[in-house]
């Protein structure tokens, strides 16, 4: 394809791809109030819309319209462009994720992926490890002691489990040696034994690493049971104390961005993408696997969800204890021994 | 063509972060500015074709160090530094150096290297092939090096950690 | 196409901003982030070499450099934690008992 | 092949005594000590005899290498033995006096403190000497040399809390140094001109050369540099001066060391390099003269002393001019025959000296003696002998060994001669003055309970509190322990007899001692034939014409009555009419002072050297070289130092930034300097 069919195909994707995700991020929104509002025996959203399904759009159009303060003594340049920075990154990562194989228009063949870069989950790390600034410049710069601790448990938090989560993955990428994510996708193609699905998380026993990279995970993106950082309890809403409208949404966004990035991120790498049984005529055949995809995401949020509503908050030693002497160590273990297990098969 | 403008664009960066580092008064905003100069030197290292240098400079520059910059920033709350009659001095000299300097290095640079250039992507450094030459011929330096990462661990724990908890040290 | 002397003229530029903050910041941290500058205007000089050579070891010796100056921000950071606790400053001219 | 005699064992023997007493006697019961002391001496001297005993068998010289000592280029000294008659002779005397007076020292020293410090000092010197003795070359002989100077300075400082004592023993050594000066010089030019010390090496160098009459050469120069060294060992006129004041030293030591043995080194060393000497008449004549003035000077002096110590150093001293004399006029084997036969009597008129001091409780001075010839009976008899051999009387040792030399001396010049006869008379005269004194007439000497406090030996602080084996400590004048007397009576005997080995021809002997020696004057003197008559003639062991027998006689009989008339003189003075000498002391006045002030040496040195040097010293070296050059260097260099780093001090700052500029800076140098030679 020449050059301007190329840019004219890129920005259709990632506009696409942007509203899908923040459509995605909305009603992520609305499926945890839901979920845990029947967890906790209760309807959760109804009123807006059948089953509170037009929720997420109320409440974009409260968040736009309120008005938005800034306190005082804040350092102002930076209490505006740490949601900001913080959204950004969130965002950015989707653009190396596949979300299926290509679907042909014509005589046009698209990756469904907006960009495939050999190094396309180095780049997924970097950014989320640069995602650390929105959450430590917006606690520092609002200059309010919760804000502030907030901010430093996050950084520190995020700095630690960031380890782990690189680690856990580095076997994955052992097993195929590849960093691109579509690689890492097809290489978990097939079966083992005719009825395994060959997924990396049956393979060479990367069951650990996934439990790894989801505990990691969880804490990376301050969820619970790791949300030290915006703890209700002990510090009112934590790095986000001093925000309100559209900023605090774009925190709310971020996370829940995050979070479906995550969740894209561990499908991708430990239960086989996209595969999945793949049947009927051609468009259907070209989109069930971004169906199974998509499932697989809904999946793992709908654990996201659950986990919060039944699990209890870590203490912030027990957190860092947790993630150093326990994860970090674990994470080399396998490390070494799936080294162990390629350097045998090879 | 493209790469030119690209290199441009991301060098005028570089520079513009460098020098705001100097400029900025506030220790958070050097780092930031730091930040920024890092991660368009990630994109000049793409350009150069060393993606996987590229990633580790996001990485662990922008990702992790920088990251403990601003951490410690905040932690210790440094805030702006005040002029002082040295750093006046420093100014004076200090400015003009830089410039002389870099324009004569600059110089000599282009001088002695000439007009050889290179293509985008010229010298690809794939994953692949740095882990083999890091695993292969720099086997002994790599090992060393994890060991300074050790003692640096080491080091940086017992400074850091409280007072208090090593009174008998500070005595001694 | 772009000539390497480029590249070398941007390194070089990095590398004089880092002297220059070095010499005229008064913030310890201000200086310590100087010469990680200085030290990311060398990594660049670094690749650009390879590039002009050929030699990937270049590369490889970034990763090295990445390596010590990530140890060194370990400990870096650690020595400016004491001293702040122990002198109540980051301002390295009233940190100055290092002479006769 | 000639068998090794392992003859390292002689000189090491000793030191392994001294070194045992030395570091560990301190510790030792002085028993102990002595045992020691005795056993490796006596061991010393019984292989000195075994060596003599298996001498006959060997072809001389017999040289044996024990290590290389040092390879320099072409040169190259060993540590070698080398024996021959010569060496022989000197290797029995040293170890055979050696160990009768280490057997008289048990006695004597007894309780004196320091014990084992004096059996170590002594062994030591043992060893040092008979290196002397038995070295091959001239530098191993010069260690000897040292060394035995190193040991006389500390036996004479023995007492070193007596600061005569101390005094004397820093003068010995300094005279001593003035002499090796010249020895040494002696070596260094033997070093450059053949390249070798090696005795056997250098004399065959020198052999082929002609006699150097008239104009001096090399071997003047190194013969009189040589006789030089010998004056200051063999304390000869100018350097005799430190024997006298050596007497401040144990009695034994006297004899061992200032009597018997190390003084007469020199002589030993001038008869070894006899070679060099007959092609050097100048340098004999030097030896002859030196000689013959030290014998007649110190013979004078010695008349006046009252101090017995003193009036035998002077005769020493006197003694050793004869010896030199016979070196001048070349008759080597009389020179170390009297050697001998004066290691015999002299040795033992010290012992005896010391036998009576010992006997009146430390008294040295003669007019505190007298009447002791009922008392110590057995000092009495021994000292008539060995007074007799000095004055030459017949047939004691000296009559024969001093005959030989006059006799010598006379067919050298008459001059020679005469002052040698002279000498003799003086001698026997002092000798038989000093014999009167000590032990005829009345005791003069304080109450007899009372001398322990006038020990006038001045070590009364050093004696250890233990009882004296013997009745010293109970008043009472007394004969010596037996320990001391068996010493007294071999000497005496040998001083009897030592003479009769060498009875000249005209005497109906044929001197065998003569004959014995003959192959080491012998063999290179051929060399030398005819350079100077008395040489050949001596040396010549072929017939004397019956004329020569003839005047020989006549001579013999006009030193035998000298002697006599010595004896005569002193028995009128000293024991008819005791108070004559004191007139005739009035009567002569200044010259009996000059004489009794011993001509006023002392003094004269003292003010043309002593003082001028101190005064150097002080001034110049003292206050204007140390002071004003090393130290005002040292200080200055210290200030700039300092003011340097004051100004320099406040660069350093303690601030961070401005240590950082200078990095900089010199950075910015540095690439400016690679930059201007790139761009080169």
């Amino acid at each position: 394809m020449n050059l301007t069919t190329f840019i004219v195909v890129s920005v259709i994707k990632t506009v696409l791809a942007l509203f899908v995700l923040l459509t995605a991020v909305a009603y992520t929104v609305w499926l945890e109030r839901k979920v845990v509002g029947h967890i906790q025996n209760r309807w959760g959203p109804t009123r807006v819309g059948p089953f509170g399904l037009l929720q997420p759009l109320a409440d974009g159009v409260k968040f736009l319209f309120k008005e938005d303060l800034t306190p005082p003594h804040v350092y102002k340049p930076l209490y505006i462009a740490a949601p900001m920075i913080a959204v950004v990154f969130a965002l950015t990562s989707i653009a190396v994720i596949p979300i299926g194989n290509s679907v042909t228009i014509g005589n046009l063949v698209i990756p469904l992926q907006i960009t495939d870069v050999n190094i396309g989950l180095l780049i997924i790390l970097g950014v989320t490890s640069l995602g650390v600034y929105g959450v430590a410049l917006a606690g520092w710069s609002s200059n309010s002691k919760y804000s502030l601790l907030g901010g430093l448990r996050a950084s520190a938090q995020m700095i630690s489990y960031e380890i782990s989560l690189g680690l856990s993955l580095v076997g994955v990428l052992m097993l195929t040696g590849s960093f691109s994510l579509r690689d890492i996708v097809n290489a978990q193609s097939g079966t083992f034994w005719g009825f395994i699905p060959r997924w990396n998380i049956f393979h060479g026993g990367q069951f650990i690493a996934f439990f790894i990279y989801l505990t990691a995970a969880y804490a990376e993106t301050n969820r619970i049971p790791f949300d030290l950082p915006e703890a209700e309890t002990e510090l009112v809403a934590g790095y986000h104390t001093e925000y309100s409208a559209m900023k605090f949404a774009m925190f709310f966004m971020a996370e829940y961005a995050n979070m479906i990035t995550v969740a894209a991120v561990a499908s991708l790498l430990f239960l086989g993408g996209w595969h999945g049984p793949v049947f009927g005529p051609p468009l259907m055949r070209a989109l069930l696997p971004v169906f199974w995809f998509v499932l697989r995401i809904f999946g793992f949020l709908f654990v996201y969800i659950w986990v919060r509503g039944t699990l209890p908050r870590f203490r912030y030693d027990q957190l860092m204890a947790f993630g150093w002497k326990f994860l970090l160590p674990l994470a080399m273990a396998n490390l070494v021994i799936t080294a162990l297990v390629v350097a045998l098969r090879a | 063509m493209t790469h030119l403008i690209i290199f441009l664009l991301f060098g005028a960066l570089c520079v513009a972060g460098a020098v705001n580092l100097l400029v900025q008064r506030h220790p958070i905003n050097s780092a930031l500015s730091l930040v920024v100069v890092m991660g368009s030197l990630a994109v000049e290292y793409l350009l150069l074709g060393a993606e996987f240098v590229a990633a580790v400079q996001v990485i662990v520059y922008a990702g992790a160090i920088m990251v403990l910059f601003v951490f410690v920033i905040m932690l210790l709350n440094a805030g702006e530094e005040e002029r002082t009659k040295g750093s006046r001095v420093a100014m004076l000299f200090g400015i003009p150096g830089m410039l002389v300097g870099s324009v004569l290095v600059g110089w000599l640079l282009i001088e002695r290297t000439g007009n050889q250039t290179v293509s985008a992507g010229a010298l690809p450094g794939a994953p692949r092939t740095i882990g083999w030459l890091l695993f292969h011929n720099f086997l002994l330096p790599f090992e060393v090096t994890s060991i300074l990462v050790l003692i640096a661990i080491m080091g940086a724990v017992v400074l850091a950690s409280h007072p208090d908890s090593d009174q008998g040290k500070k005595e001694s | 196409m772009v000539p390497i002397s480029y590249y070398l003229v941007l390194s070089g530029i990095l590398f004089a901003c880092g002297v220059t903050g070095f010499l005229i910041k008064r913030n310890i941290i201000s200086i310590f982030m100087s010469i990680e500058l200085m030290l990311n205007g060398v990594n660049l000089s670094f690749v650009a070499f390879a590039a002009q050579w050929h030699a990937l070891s270049g590369q490889i010796f970034v990763f090295f450099v990445m390596v010590v100056a990530a140890a060194e921000a370990a400990v870096g950071l650690a020595i400016i934690i004491a001293v702040y606790r122990t002198r109540e400053t980051l301002n390295v001219d009233q940190v100055d008992l290092l002479k006769l | 092949m000639t068998p090794d005699l392992h003859l390292w064992l002689i000189p090491v023997l000793p030191l392994v005594g001294a070194a045992v007493n030395g570091l560990f006697g301190k510790k030792f019961p002085r028993q102990a000590v002595a045992g020691v002391a005795l056993l490796f001496s006596g061991a010393a001297f019984a292989l000195a005899l075994l060596v003599a005993s298996r001498f006959s068998s060997l072809t001389t010289p017999h040289v044996e290498v024990l290590a290389t000592w040092i390879r320099a280029g072409k040169f190259q000294a060993d540590f070698s033995f080398f024996l021959d008659q010569l060496s022989l002779v000197m290797l029995l005397v040293v170890t055979g006096v050696g160990f009768l007076i280490h057997i008289y020292s048990v006695g004597y020293m007894w309780e004196e403190g320091g014990f084992y410090r004096f059996f170590s000092y002594l062994n030591l010197f043992m060893f040092f000497m008979l290196t002397l003795v038995l070295a091959s070359n001239y530098l191993l002989m010069f260690i000897g040399w040292e060394g035995v100077g190193l040991a006389s300075y500390l036996l004479i400082g023995f007492w070193f809390t007596k600061d005569s004592a101390a005094a004397a023993g820093k003068k010995a050594f300094i005279v001593n140094r003035i002499g090796d000066f010249g020895f040494l010089i002696a070596l260094f030019l033997l070093i450059k001109h053949f390249g070798t010390l090696n005795f056997d090496q250098v004399f065959q160098g020198i052999a082929p050369m002609g006699a150097e009459t008239g104009g001096a050469g090399l071997l003047t120069a190194v013969g009189v540099l040589l006789m030089v060294g010998a004056a200051g060992k063999s304390a000869q006129i100018p350097l005799y001066v430190w024997l006298p004041d050596a007497m401040e030293g144990p009695t034994p030591v006297s004899a061992l060391i200032h009597a018997a043995t190390m003084v007469t080194a020199g002589v030993y060393m001038v008869a070894r390099s006899h070679v060099i000497f007959e092609r050097a008449p100048m340098a004999m004549t030097v030896v002859a003269i030196v000689g013959t003035l030290t014998a007649l000077f110190a013979a004078t002096i010695g008349i006046t002393q009252t101090d017995i110590k003193k009036v035998l150093a002077y005769s020493t001293v006197s003694q050793l001019g004869y010896m030199f004399i016979a070196c001048g006029v070349g008759a080597f084997s009389a020179a170390i025959f009297h050697l001998m036969t004066h290691a015999f009597f002299k040795g033992l008129l010290f012992l005896a000296a010391g036998s009576v001091i010992h006997a009146v409780g430390g008294e040295q001075d003669m007019r505190q003696m007298g009447g002791l010839r009922t008392k110590i009976p057995w000092t009495f008899w021994t000292m008539t002998i060995a007074t007799f051999a000095i004055a030459g009387i017949p047939p004691f040792a000296g009559f024969f060994s001093k005959d030989e030399i006059l006799w010598r001396a006379y067919q050298a010049s008459w001059v020679y001669w005469f002052i040698g006869l002279f000498t003799a008379f003086v001698t026997s005269f002092y000798m038989f003055r000093l014999w009167f004194m000590t032990f005829f007439g009345e005791y003069r000497g304080a109450a007899e309970s009372s001398h322990h406090e006038v020990d006038e030996l001045g070590h009364a602080d050093m004696r250890v509190g233990v009882p004296a084996p013997h009745g010293h400590g109970h008043g009472g004048i007394h004969e010596s322990p037996r320990l001391m007397v068996v010493p007294l009576v071999v000497l005496a005997v040998l001083s009897f007899i030592g003479g009769w080995i060498g009875v000249p021809g005209a005497l109906g002997g044929s001197n065998r001692f003569e004959k014995f020696l003959g192959p080491v004057f012998h063999a290179t003197a051929a060399g030398a034939e005819g350079h100077r008559g008395t040489i050949t003639e001596g040396e010549g062991e072929g017939p004397e014409s019956q004329a020569g027998h003839a005047t020989e006689l006549i001579f013999t009989g006009i030193s035998v009555f000298a002697g006599l008339l010595g004896f005569l003189l002193a028995w009128q003075l000293y024991y008819r009419n005791p108070l004559l000498p004191q007139q005739i002391a009035a009567g002569l006045g200044g010259l009996y002072q000059a004489v009794l002030h011993k001509y006023y040496i002392d003094e004269l040195y003292a003010a043309l050297f002593v003082k001028p040097l101190i005064a150097g010293s002080a001034l110049i070296l003292w206050h204007g070289i140390d002071q004003d050059v090393i130290d005002a260097a040292l200080d200055n260099s210290a200030h700039g130092a300092r003011e340097v780093s004051d100004s320099v001090r406040h660069m350093q700052s303690g601030n961070l930034r401005s240590y950082a500029g200078w990095v900089a800076a010199g950075a910015a140098v540095v690439i400016a300097y690679m930059i201007w030679m790139g761009t080169r």
